[in-house]
C-alpha cells in the first residue's frame, strides 16, 4: 500500500466514527509527506485515489473487520458473525435499543425535515417534546433551522449519526414513500387546525 | 375485546412515559390496535364501536389520565354524534367528519411501517460492532494552561476589589481594550522573563485595564506563550515566559 | 486467515479495553467451532497459536496499524509514523461548519453586543450556555465585559477573528437589522419579566 493509504488505514482504524472523505483529506498530502502547496482539491483527488486503493486491498483480504461505506463516510466495523460471540465475552456492548417511541419520532423527523415539535406532535397524536429531547442529547436530531411565523418554532433534521446507528449510505437508502404500502399524504398546506 | 394488560405501574403525571411503558406509543396506535384486532376497515369505520372499545381499553389500562387519550377520545365521541345528526338527501356539501381521523389514521399506519423498517436496519447494524478502545496517545503535548477560566475570574473579582469604589458602579463603556493589552504583555515578555501583575496594569489600573489584561494574560496562557503561576492562595500572581520545551 | 485469528481481530478491535491472553481465550473454541470439551490450556494455546498468526498478519511495513502486547494485554495500535499525523488531524476533523444553533448565537452576540447569555437564552428560546462557551472556545467570541444587576453577568461580544473570517472591515460592515428578510427582534423596550 502507498504511505497515504496506510496513513487511511491507521486513521479509519482508529476512529471510532465513520470519517468522511473531506476529513480523510485533512490527514492527506502533508501528513503523508507528499506534495507540497496543493489545492484542497488536489488533496481529495490524492485521498479519493488512496482510499480506492485501500478498499481494494481490504475488498479481498480475508480479515475479522471489514471497511464499510456507512453515514457518508467510511468506518471499520466487525464481521456480522463475530459480533454475537464478542457480546458473549463481555468485551464490548451493543447499542441500547431504540424505544418505539423514539423510531416514531425519528421515521417522521427523517421523512419530513425540517420539521418542527407541532407537526411531529400531530402525527404522532401525542406531545414529543421529551422524545425530541431525548433524540436531540443522544445526537441522532439536531435543530437545523427555525420555522416562520408564531414563535418562529424549531426545526429539527437528522444528523449523520442517525444515518450510523442504522447503517444507511444516505439519507436516500431510506425506503421511499410510495413503496410502502399506504402512502403518506404530502406535507400538508398549513391546514388551520 | 382483548386488550393488552399494563405491565408497569402507571405515571400519570408523565405521560409521554406512560405511553411508553405501555404497549401503546399514543392513541393513534391504540386506535390502529383495535382497527386491525377487529379486521375493521379503516377508510370505513364504524366509530360507534371503535369509540366505545377505545373508552374501554383507556379506563382499563388506567390511560384515561392521559391526555393525548383523553383528547382522542373526545373527538371520537364527537365523530360519532356528527354521524347520529340527520343530513339531507343528495346533499354535496357534506364531508364525512371521519375523514380527517381516517387520513391522520393512514399517515401514521405509515410512519409505524418506516418504524418497522428503521427497526430492522439498527438492529441489523448493531451485527457489526464499531472500534471499541482508543488508546490515549502518547504523543500528546501536555496542556498548555494549567489554571481553570473560573479561577482566574475569581482572582480577577479579587483583584477589582481593590479598585476604588466609585469606579466599580461605573458601566464598561466599550468593548475591552485587549489589543493593547495583549501588546504591553507581549513587551513586557520580550525584555523580561518574569513578571508581577501591577507591571502590567500599573498601580492604579481601571476596571477596563484590569479585565483587558485578564483577557490577554488567559489568552496569551491558552496559546502557550506565558506561564501563569501563584505561589500560594491569594499571592500576586506571577507571569512567567513560556520557552518552549523548557526543561525546568 | 483461520476463523480463530479473525475472530481474534474482531474482538481486539472492539473491545473496550485492551485484552489478555486468558480473556481471548475465553472466545475461543466454542466460538470459532473448532474443537470439542478441550481443557483450558489446550484452548489457550490454540489462542496463541491464533494471536501468533494474527500478529504475523499484521506485521510488516504494509499495514498503519499493528497488534501490541502491552502490560499483559492485546490491543491494536496505529504505528507510531501515523499516530502524530492523525492527532495533529484531530483539530481539523471536529466539524469545520458551524452548526445553526452556533449560527443564531453567533448572529445575536454580533448584533447585540456586548450581550449577555440570559438575553441569548431568551431570543433563542433555548439554553445557550454550551453553545456559547464553543464560540469562545472557537475564537469568535470573546467575553469582553460584565452587565449589571444580579450575578454582574457576563457579556460576550466578537472577537477580530470573527470579522477576519467574515472577510468584513469592521463590524459597521455587517448587514443592517433592516436589510436582514428575517430580522432579529429588536431591543426589547425593557419588559417586566
Amino acid at each position: 500500500m502507498s504511505p497515504l493509504a496506510k496513513l487511511l488505514e491507521a486513521a479509519l482504524f482508529a476512529a471510532s466514527r465513520p470519517l468522511t472523505l473531506e476529513e480523510l483529506a485533512t490527514l492527506g498530502p502533508e501528513a503523508a509527506g507528499e506534495g507540497e502547496g496543493e489545492e484542497g482539491g488536489e488533496a481529495e483527488a490524492e485521498t479519493r485515489a488512496a482510499l480506492a486503493e485501500l478498499r481494494g486491498a481490504w475488498a479481498g483480504e480475508d480479515h475479522g473487520v471489514e471497511l464499510v461505506e456507512i453515514a457518508g463516510g467510511w468506518q471499520f466495523l466487525t464481521r456480522r458473525e463475530y459480533a454475537e460471540p464478542i457480546e458473549r465475552a463481555q468485551f464490548a456492548l451493543r447499542p441500547r435499543r431504540l424505544s418505539p417511541a423514539a423510531l416514531e419520532t425519528l421515521a417522521i423527523v427523517a421523512y419530513r425535515q425540517p420539521v418542527g415539535r407541532l407537526e411531529v406532535d400531530e402525527i404522532r397524536g401525542v406531545d414529543s417534546e421529551a422524545v425530541l429531547d431525548k433524540l436531540v442529547e443522544r445526537g441522532l436530531i439536531e435543530i437545523v433551522s427555525r420555522g416562520e411565523g408564531l414563535g418562529r418554532p424549531l426545526l429539527y433534521g437528522t444528523t449523520p449519526q442517525f444515518l450510523e446507528i442504522l447503517g444507511l449510505k444516505g439519507l436516500d437508502q431510506l425506503p421511499r414513500l410510495d413503496e410502502l404500502s399506504v402512502a403518506l399524504r404530502p406535507p400538508a398546506p398549513a391546514e388551520p387546525e | 375485546m382483548t386488550a393488552p394488560s399494563p405491565t408497569n405501574p402507571v405515571l400519570p403525571e408523565q405521560s409521554g412515559f406512560v405511553v411508553e411503558l405501555e404497549q401503546f406509543s399514543g392513541p393513534l396506535d391504540l386506535l390502529l390496535h383495535l382497527i386491525r384486532e377487529d379486521e375493521l376497515d379503516i377508510t370505513d369505520l364504524p366509530i360507534a364501536k371503535i369509540a366505545d372499545q377505545f373508552l374501554a381499553v383507556i379506563n382499563e389500562l388506567g390511560l384515561n389520565q392521559a391526555a393525548d387519550y383523553l383528547e382522542m377520545a373526545a373527538r371520537l365521541l364527537r365523530i360519532k354524534a356528527q354521524l347520529l345528526l340527520p343530513r339531507r338527501l343528495g346533499d354535496d356539501e357534506w364531508e364525512d367528519p371521519r375523514s380527517e381521523l381516517v387520513r391522520r389514521l393512514l399517515e401514521y399506519q405509515q410512519i409505524r411501517e418506516l418504524v418497522g423498517w428503521l427497526q430492522q436496519a439498527a438492529t441489523r447494524r448493531a451485527e457489526q460492532l464499531g472500534r471499541g478502545y482508543a488508546p490515549p496517545s502518547p504523543e500528546l503535548p501536555p496542556a498548555p494552561l494549567e489554571i481553570e477560566l473560573n479561577d482566574l475570574l475569581a482572582a480577577a473579582e479579587r483583584v477589582i476589589a481593590l479598585i476604588p469604589e466609585p469606579m466599580l458602579h461605573r458601566v464598561v463603556p466599550r468593548p475591552l481594550d485587549v489589543e493593547g493589552a495583549t501588546a504591553r504583555i507581549q513587551a513586557l515578555l520580550v525584555a523580561q522573563e518574569e513578571f508581577g501583575w501591577s507591571d502590567v496594569v500599573g498601580a492604579r489600573p481601571s476596571v477596563v485595564d484590569v479585565l483587558s489584561a485578564f483577557i490577554s494574560l488567559l489568552e496569551l496562557a491558552k496559546r502557550g506563550a506565558l506561564r501563569l503561576a501563584q505561589p500560594a492562595p491569594f499571592a500576586p500572581v506571577v507571569i512567567r515566559r513560556e520557552s518552549p520545551r523548557e526543561a525546568a
